[in-house]
Parts: C-alpha cells; structure tokens; sequence
C-alpha cells in the first residue's frame, strides 16, 4: 500500500470523485489555479478544468449556499472553506437551510453537499487560523460531521461524503496535512460515515478523540503502554450523528473514560460524550468521566509561549491518563 | 446600468395584450382571482381562529401571476418567498394543498405539515423549498442557474423576494455569483414600500431596487407590479436573456401590500389608512378585470363564472382540511436524514 | 410589589436604562413605531426618539456588526434579533468579532452590547420561529449568555447586561412573555449576570432549567411535592459563564441529576452541565445524570401534534422526576 | 452614480502637490519609504526562518499614506485591514510595535501577541482592533460613524477593505446603513488586483468597485491608488464631505500588490511574470520620489538621510523586538472579560 500525507490523502478522494461522477464539482476560495492555500486541489484545476474547479467570490456565506442550490439540482458540490474559522458568515446557511431541508421538504429536496475545511491549531495561526468548530455543528440535526484522523480514512470518509444524499461537514486537522503520514490501500474503498474505530484495543481506561488529538492520544497511549497501562482509544471520526454505542462499549469495558479535544473545554465536544457516559455507563463507571481540552478563551492566542500553553499535546494527555489510570 | 422605465411598457402601447392568446390572458385572470378569494378566506378562518397564521399575497397577484406565466412550468427553477400563494398556485400548488398547510393536516405537500402555511415546496413543479429567514432562496437559485448552465441545460432559476430582504447581504452574494458567472439567473423583488412595519427608504438611500443593479453588471428593471401583462412581459423579456445565455436580469415590480403583514401583524401603527385605501383602488385584479373586459374578453356571465367556480373550489378545499386528520406523530421523528444508496 | 408579565419586565428594564444613561440606544427590525413584533420595545420609540430607538435595515449581520462598532465608540448598543432563529446570519459578528475583541485587543477595546433575543417553542412557529439556540453561544468564551425565567430575573438581569462592559446575549422565552407573570421590585435594583438561583430547594434530587422550562419545572415540581418528592430546581439564569459551583453544589446534597431543555438533546445545554457532573461530583452521583430535551430532530415541526411531540412539557418532566427519584 | 473619473485629478492639474506645504510632503514621504523598508525586512526575516508569518504592504504606500493623511489623526476613527502596515505607521504605530508583532514578543501593542502579525490595533490613535475575517470591520466602522452622528461629534470613521473583500455580503450591508442613514464613513477600497490568487473579474463583473456605490445612493470615487497626492485628494473630499453630514463616499484606489499574497502564498501559479515587473516600474515610492525631486522638495542628501534614518529605526526595530522576552504564559490566560465597573 501507497504511504502518503492525509492532505495527498484528501487531494485523491476528491480527484477519483470527479473522475467517478461528473456532477461532482468543487468550489471555493482559490482552489483554482492555485490549488487551494493548502494545496488540497493541486492539479484538478488542470485536470478538470474551470467547469468542474470554480474559483468563488470571496463569500463563504454564498460558497454554501451556492453549494446548496447546485446540491439541489442535482449535482454533488465540494465547497472548501479555506480556514474553519471562516465558516462562521455561511452559518445560517449551513444551519438553517442545508440541514433542515430534507426534513422540512419532507423528503422532497437533497442535499448532498460536502462542505470542506481545515481545522485547528498548533500552526501559529493565532485568533482566526486556528479554530475547531465542530461542536457548533454536532449539535445540529440533518447535518453529518466528519473529522479524519489519518490518510486512510481521510480518503475513504471523503468518498463517503460526495456520496452521501446529506450535507456533510468534513473538518481537516490542518497540523496533520503533512504531518501525518499512513499507509492508503490501493483502488476504490470507501470508510462509512457514522461508526466510530477503535484505533488501540486496550483495557485500563478508554481515550476518545478524533482529527489531530486522536494522533496525539496514540502517541500517549504508546508512552503509557511502556509504563504497563493499556489505554484503549477510540477515533470518533464521525462526531454527528454520534456513535454511543461504541463509546458505550469501550467504557463498559474499561471503566474509565477520558475525552481529548482541542477546542475550548465548556460546551465542546467531549461534554456530550461526557453526558452520554454518566447516564448510559452510569453503573461502569469506576472513575470520574475527564476531559482534557483546550482553555476557554478564544482559541489559540500567536506567542509561542501562548500556543504551547493552550493546545493539548502527547505529554499533557499522557498525564491526564496517568492520572485517571491511577484513579 | 439600471433602467428605470420598464421596456416592456412601450411595447404594451403597441400590443396591449402582450400579445397573449385570449385564453392565456383568462388563465392569467383566474389564477390572481381564485388565489384572491383563497386568501380572503385564509384571513376569515384566521378570524374565527381556526388556524393560527396567515400571510397574505393580496396586492401581489399580477407580480406573481405574470412571472409564473413567463416561465415554463415544471421545467424552469422557482425559488419562492413566502408571499408567492399566486405564483405557486399558477405553477400547480392545489386549494386543498394551501388549506392543508394552514390546519397543518395530514398529506400536505409541501412539507408533510412540519413547515408553517406558505413554506412552500413543489418537486414535480421544480418549486423548490422555502424556509423563514429571508434571503437565503437567493443563493439556492443562483446555484441552480450555476447546475443548469454547468450541465448545459436550457433552464432558468427564478428567485423572488421582498424588497425589505434585499437588504440582507446574501441576496448581493447571490447576485454577484450570477453576475459573474452569466447565470440564467432572474431575481424578482416584489416592493411593496414595507417589510413588515419598516418603510422602503429606511432599507435603502436609492429610489429603486432595480438601481442596485449597477453593482453587479446586470439589467435592472423597473415594473408596475400591479399590471400583471407588464410583468409578463418585463420578466418573460429576462428569462430570454437568460435562455440565451445572456445572464441574469434583477427586475423590479412595484406594488403594495394592502393587509397587514401577516395574521400576527397590526399595521395602523406604521402606515395611514388613506395610503392603504389609495392602494386598493390600483387593486391588480380589478386593473386586470376592467382591460379584459374593454377587450371583449371577459363578459358578466364569464366573470359570474369565475367567481363561483373560485368559490367552489376554496369551499371544498377548507372542507377538506378541516376532515382532514392530523397526521401520524410517529412521522415528526423521522426524516432527518436521506438513507443511503444502496450499494451495487 | 406591582405584578408583570415577564415581556413588560424586559420592556421596563430597557426603558429606564435608556431614561438612565443616554449613551443607551435600540435597533432592530420593527423596534421603532411597531415597537417590534413582540411588543418589546413598545412606546419607547414615541419616548425617546429616532435618535435611540432605530429601526434597522433587515440584515441581522450588521445589525450586530453596527452594534459592535457604536459599543466600541461607547455606547450601549440593545439589538434586537427578531426571532432567535434569524440570529444565525450575525454568528460570525458575534463569534468573531464581539466575543473575541477584548482578548485580543488585549483590553484596549470593549464591546457594551446587548443582543435581545426570543427564542423557543410552543407557539406554533414552526422550524424557523421556534429555534432554541443558546448552545452555540455558550461554548464562546467572551460573550455571556443569559436566559431569564421570570419577570424579576429578566428586568434585574437586562439591566445588568446593559451595564455589563462585556458583549451578553440575551435570550427570551417568547412562549413566557405573556404566560409568565411575577412580583416585580420597585425602584431600582440589578440581578447579577453569573449566579444561578435555586428557586425551590429540595432533599430528593436536583433539576437544572432555564427559561421556558424552569417555569415547566416548577410547575412538575409542585406535582412531585404532592406526591412526597422532594425536588430542587435550579434556575441556571446565566449559561456562560457557567455557575459551576451551584451546579456541584446542588448535587452534592441531593446526588441526583436532571437538565431539561427545549433545545435538541445532543450537544444542547444540558450536555455541559452532565459533564461537570460526571467530573466533579462522580461521588456524589446516586443515580446516572439525565437529560431531557427535545428529540434530535431540526426545531418544532408546525403541525400540532408534532408540537406536542417535540416539547417538553410539566407531564414530561414530571414523569421524568419520578424516574430519577425512584432510581 | 459611480464617478469612474476622479474628481481629485483635475485639481491635480492645477495644483501638482496637491496644495500641502513641503513638511507635509516630506511626511508623506518619509512614512512610505520607512513602511518599505520595515516590510522589506520582514520578508528578509521570513526567509531567514525567524518569524512565522509576514503579510505585506508592499505597492499600497501611496494608497495608505494618502489616506492617512486626510484624517484628523487621534480624533477620526480608522478600522483598517492586515494589508495597512503604511496607514497605521503614518497614525502612529512604530516599527518597534511591528516587530514585536512579528516576534510575538513581549509588550506587543495591538494585542499583548495574542493575534498575528498585522492585526493592528492602536486605541490612543483611534484604530479598531482588526480580526483576519475579512469585511467585518465595514459594519465595526459604519457602527461608530453611527455613534458619531448620534453624539453630534465631527468625526468621520474609515474603513480600508482589499478589492476581494467587497464580495462579502457585510460589506454591503455595512455601506448600506451608512448610506440610509447618512453616516460620516468613507470606504477606502485597495484594489490591487488580486485576492490572493482570485483576480478581480472573478470576483464582480464591474469594471470598478467604486461602480458598486450606486447600488447605495452614495459617490463613488476612482482614483489611481500609486499616486499618493490623488489618494490624498479624494480621500480628503470624502472625509470633508463626511464631516459636513453629507453622507458617506465609496473610494477606490487602485494599486497592485508587487509580491505575493503573503508569507505563505507563491504567486508563479496564478500571475506572469511579466505582469508583476509591469506594475513595479509604476512603484508608487519612486514616482513621488521623482515628483518631489522635479519640485525641488528632495535633495540626493535629503534622499539619502531618509534611507539612512529609516534603515536605523528599522535595525533598532528588529534588535529590540529579538532581544524581548516572550510575554508571560500566564497573560494568555486571562482578560477574556473585561471586569465590572465597581458599584457606586
Ligand atoms: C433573516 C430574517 N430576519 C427577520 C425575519 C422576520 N421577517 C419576516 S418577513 C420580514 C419582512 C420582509 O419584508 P420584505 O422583504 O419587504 O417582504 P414582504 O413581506 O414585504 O413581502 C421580516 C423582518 C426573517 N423572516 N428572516
Ligand atoms: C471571511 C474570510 N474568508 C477567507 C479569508 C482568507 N483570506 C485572507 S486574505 C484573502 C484575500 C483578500 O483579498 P482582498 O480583499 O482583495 O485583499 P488583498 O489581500 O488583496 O489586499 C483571503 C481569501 C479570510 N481572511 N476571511
Ligand atoms: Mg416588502
Ligand atoms: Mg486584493
């Protein structure tokens, strides 16, 4: 199997997408020519052409909506937003329109629209180029939320999402575009969006993560097995609809569970993971249910010094689980 | 770049019907009565409170009724606002769908009764779903016309809104798309001087809509919205545009909105009743009536016809609501989520 | 003490903050001679003028954006959004700009600036006049998110966020603004942004609310008491920050825990405060932590029987409170 | 509407310098050749791998130092954008807060190095805060243009945007409460050509942003953005006309970003070569350093002692900022609220 970056990884899902099916299409900000600032569509503006790779307006708010309407039609849009923290002004359209409109047509109107975006911090990008914004939208029904944590499934989970008939959120750790590297099977797979995978089997205490903290976790996980603690980790992948069922499962195992996230800690992700534990794992739990995650303050401040002090990484998640472990 | 008298009206002096066959003209004619009547008795059921809401079309039925008529129905794209009762009526919406969607009863079309009345939805009509916050439908056209143009087809995306929306900065996005990218694209704003309580020139410093043209690189046209043959021919002059692919065309159809806003509207406090009553008296349909009849088109006895076939048809349409059952709950739960394709 | 509806309480606190402080100011859509389509600001234009009470072009994104620049020059900025539901077009305005200004200008910038709201269900609004949306803005570190459940709090909280140097989204229960009454102080007097308010102390299990449903609750409560539970309900009034301590406090006596919202089960409100539960008072928990909330399903569908379906409501959460106490 | 002409160069004719006394002049001057050269050695920096990130204002000195200059500095309030390193330096900024923005050091001024580089932020001269959303600082400055209005002050509020920008719905709905309620805001549009790799007939099919003024009722003014004295003039009769209530202007000054998008970016793919070489031979430093010297206003001693002190600011600059310490971890933590006023 091909070894390759998860942004080769993501480049070739969509390059075998519009190969596959003519009615996918791609849009946004500088994909073009340029091939996008993270050079995600290197080459398929060549390839392709303009009919297929369209350089929008610099709108993100009308890139969905845009998306939506050709979504409507018929056709299956990728719509890049090139920052995660650019996807705020397409809000209301991803909220209130892409999601509720299968429902409130009662079926009548699709809308299979990938929205694409890199996430998260670790870059020196300071306020606004380093956001996670996935609890905004796993908290929103109609749509799905994906996040990758490797080449593999960042392939597979992308043709996953072209394919879906529902709007598909796909958030992308841009740490990990060229840092993470992994192995990608040869011709067509596809990862399904929904289930969870557990990446580590192990029996002392249950890590959940997903994008770059779940690469971090498996780091940790592998300190901690050089310590003789066995910490299971479970890639969530999919963050909408959620997957309890799997989580459910690891923690009645293990008895422990600790949720690793890089946005602000109150009312992201892992609080519903969280919640979902201490009513559903109530009688398994044999620990406090922990998270570890970024300071509530808006997002990821420049100075070095500030960053290192905000993201989560290897060593602070090995002690948080060193320490519920211990518990 | 805005033009401000409409084009169509010079050639409405030389062909005073727009050229329109005798029974175009009266399907035109019934289409803006029995949406009237229909929406008349909307307000009656909301007065003996037997239904919640209402929002009224009444005052636009010759914008509607002359854009709908401009389109080919079922083939071209119409992205709707919920004042549009005409336009979705002339484009195949049913009494007994509207009536339906007022109760919220079982086997309405548009939504399954999960929407508000006047949310509408028609696939088989390429009406395409409306949701409340207003503007959004912009882009959504614009996206269909970008699908037509990319897939090469000879459809066009019709979008109509409020002139009050257009003050949000979505309804410019989706202009701009389509102006820069030669959409088959038509906007139709439909300025009736309010949005809700809020009086046109507390939304924009220009006399027209139409005048915001000029930003994008596209037409803008200027209409009687109460003559229905005047927008006819002003809407049907840019959906030729955009079949030929010429791009998009922002027109303008001036009229009035001669009730409150809506059922939950009292709109004494924000406008006098003289400029209302002065309003009623353009009523379209009268307008419409009176040229029909000058042209020998329309007698007493068709207009007798008319009016009770119109009757007819919202009596039975409430009646049928009104037995209608609620629909299952069971059905609220589900939905959410188009099932997968099955895989080959 | 004179009796209110909780919508006259919101229209008296604005009123004597304008009378207060002129650098006070509304807009909104309709805020001026219909004095919004609620009744909110009603008389207000007709008191203190075009100059303070400004109707707004019907863009909610610069209605904030507005907001934002006048509260920089400092003024007090109350925008109305008509219905929560159309809040969505200001979330970048508001995520971004509003919330993050102080951080990062490093205190040099302040934004004063009210955000008025209705939101919830109930009235036959359908998808789009009945949103509840306060689980987005309560994961944004800079703002303070706030839900009044009755007359007193509303006034005393609105004129604290009026007051307050800080942006503060203020949602109203639009179901209560009539049905709701209370004594309401004379004179002046504030209610603190920040402390939740154990509106009825209990021994058997502690309920967490707010707004609409902290009136629900109330009302189950009542119920229970009839039949020997004895339940506490907390009125959570501020929802950002979070008011852990009351939250822990409640539970450490009671050991028992139910959130009830309006808003979508998954990553609503509720998820938070069962997380901080299952952390921080794991051994205080006698029973798992419950939630109940509306199903995962995009708002209140409009017919009436959906409606029913989709709200909870004083049966719902009375059933709901007999099971935990029975646990 | 849109004034495609500059009304600024006619006057020009006559008055060739724009009628400011020689100091002024040399100010104007002084702040472009000390912003190039601070911007030179930030790219120099970047490639020595000792900041993270440089976004630049290179080509666009005329366009800021003339705006600059039309405002009544400490008193007009400014909401810039990344690109205006020439306009807030001429508003007081110092090469020493630049670096130690690029650094992310200590005592950083616009944001205790919580943001990027060249998110400005000066409040003893008036700057807003920049965030890198683009056109959200459009509704922050028509707001406080509100507020001055509203307290009857005589200050006007400028708003600088990229070309790019304008195509986001907030700009126009910024523009447009300004021009219903007459606000004394200017919009200066830099249009150099580019969003980052997005040429600007992708981006509206108007041959000028300024065209874009009659979608608000509102001037809109071209001006050739490498000339500093015509940027001076139209910037100044927009900030009079401001001042006087007259409403609000749209200008646009034309310009060419000479290097890449930033730091991160790599022109080669979406530009020639040749293109770029074109518009450096229009360097807008050299051709009012020519015009000054054909005045008789520079002398090679002159031009010589400017170079001289602006290499030493900016040598001082880059030692000082290298030599701060890192700010104190624990500062990040905090000022997310700002405290409560104390209770009388
Ligand atoms: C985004 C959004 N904000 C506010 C509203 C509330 N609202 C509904 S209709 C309306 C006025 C619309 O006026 P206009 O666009 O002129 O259309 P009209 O109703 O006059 O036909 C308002 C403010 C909404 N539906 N959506
Ligand atoms: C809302 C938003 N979307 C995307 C970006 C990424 N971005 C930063 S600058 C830029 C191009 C801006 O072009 P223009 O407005 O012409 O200004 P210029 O940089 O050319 O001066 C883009 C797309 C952003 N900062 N904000
Ligand atoms: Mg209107
Ligand atoms: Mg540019």
């Amino acid at each position: 199997m091909p070894e390759m970056t998860l942004i080769e990884a993501v480049r070739q899902a969509m390059d075998e997408e519009l190969a596959r099916d003519d009615r996918v299409f791609v849009t946004g900000e500088d994909v073009g020519r340029r091939g996008g600032v993270f050079r995600a569509t290197l080459g398929l503006f060549e390839k392709y052409g303009p009919g297929r790779i369209i350089d929008s307006p610099l709108a993100e708010l009308s890139i969905v909506g845009i998306g939506v309407g050709a979504a409507l039609y018929g056709l299956r849009p990728i719509c890049e937003i090139q920052f995660a923290d650019f996807i705020h002004p397409a809000f209301n359209q991803i909220v209130n329109e892409a999601a509720k409109m299968y429902y409130r047509s009662n079926g009548e109107w699709l809308v299979p629209l990938v929205i694409r975006a890199p996430y998260g911090g670790g870059i020196s990008g300071g306020l606004y180029h380093s956001q996670s914004v996935e609890a905004f939208f796993a908290h929103v029904p109609g749509l799905k939320v994906v996040i990758p944590s490797n080449p593999r499934d960042a392939k597979g989970l992308l043709k996953s999402a072209v394919r879906d008939p529902n709007p598909v959120v796909f958030f992308e750790p841009k740490k990990g575009y060229r840092l993470i590297k992994g192995e990608v099977p040869e011709g067509e797979y596809t990862v399904p969006i929904g289930p969870a995978n557990v990446s580590r089997p192990g029996r002392d205490l249950s890590v959940f993560a997903y994008g770059m903290m779940h690469y971090y976790c498996l780091k940790a996980a592998g300190t901690l097995a050089g310590e003789g603690i066995d910490v299971e980790v479970v890639d969530l992948r999919t963050l909408y609809p959620v997957d309890k069922a799997a989580i459910l499962e690891s923690v009645r195992k293990t008895g422990k569970a600790l949720v690793v996230y890089e946005d602000n800690l109150t009312m992201g992700y892992g609080a519903e993971v969280a919640a979902i534990l201490a009513d559903e794992a109530f009688t398994s739990l044999d620990a406090p249910v922990k998270r570890l995650a970024a300071p509530d303050v808006p997002a990821v401040p420049f100075s070095h010094p500030f960053q290192e002090w905000f993201m989560p990484n290897p060593d602070k998640i090995a002690a948080a689980m060193r320490e519920l472990a211990a518990y | 770049m805005a033009i401000t008298s409409a084009p169509a009206r010079s050639r409405l002096d030389q062909e005073p019907l727009a050229g329109l066959p005798p029974e175009t003209l009266l399907e035109l004619y019934w289409q803006m009565l029995r949406s009237r009547r229909l929406d008349e008795r909307a307000w009656t059921l909301h007065r003996q409170g037997k239904i919640a809401f209402h929002i009224s079309a009444m005052g636009h039925e010759a914008a509607q009724a002359g854009a709908a008529c401009a389109l080919r129905r079922g083939h071209d794209y119409v992205v709707p606002y919920y004042r549009d009762l005409t336009l979705v009526l002339s484009l195949g919406y049913t009494p007994r769908d509207f009536m339906l969607g007022l109760f919220g009863k079982q086997g309405e079309v548009t939504s399954g009764a999960r929407q508000m009345p006047s949310h509408w939805s028609l696939r088989s009509a390429n009406v395409v779903s409306t949701s409340s916050p207003v503007a959004t439908q912009i882009s959504h056209a614009a996206g269909l016309a970008l699908a037509c143009k990319l897939r090469g087809d000879d459809r066009v995306a019709l979008a109509c809104i409020g002139e009050g929306a257009t003050s949000q900065g979505e309804w410019y996005e989706g202009l701009n798309w389509a102006a820069v990218h030669k959409l088959p694209f038509i906007c139709l704003v439909q300025n009736n001087v309010y949005a809700i309580s809020v009086p046109v020139d507390r939304q924009m410093a220009v006399p027209n809509v139409a005048d915001r043209a000029a930003a994008f690189g596209m037409p803008g046209v200027v209409v009687d919205g109460n003559d229905v043959l005047a927008v006819y021919e002003a809407m049907k002059a840019a959906v030729d545009r955009a079949r030929a692919g010429e791009g998009p065309t922002l027109v303008e159809a001036k009229t009035y909105r001669v009730v409150p806003h809506s059922s939950d509207d009292d709109d004494r406090s924000y406008r006098t009743r003289d400029e209302v009553e002065l309003w009623k008296k353009r009523d379209p349909i009268l307008r419409f009536r009176a040229k029909l009849e000058a042209a020998g088109l329309l007698t007493p006895d068709q207009q007798s016809e008319h009016e009770a076939r119109a009757q007819a048809e919202v009596d039975e349409a409430v009646q049928f609501a009104q037995a209608a059952p609620y629909p299952d709950v069971a059905l609220a739960a589900g939905g959410v989520y188009a099932p997968l394709p099955q895989e080959a």
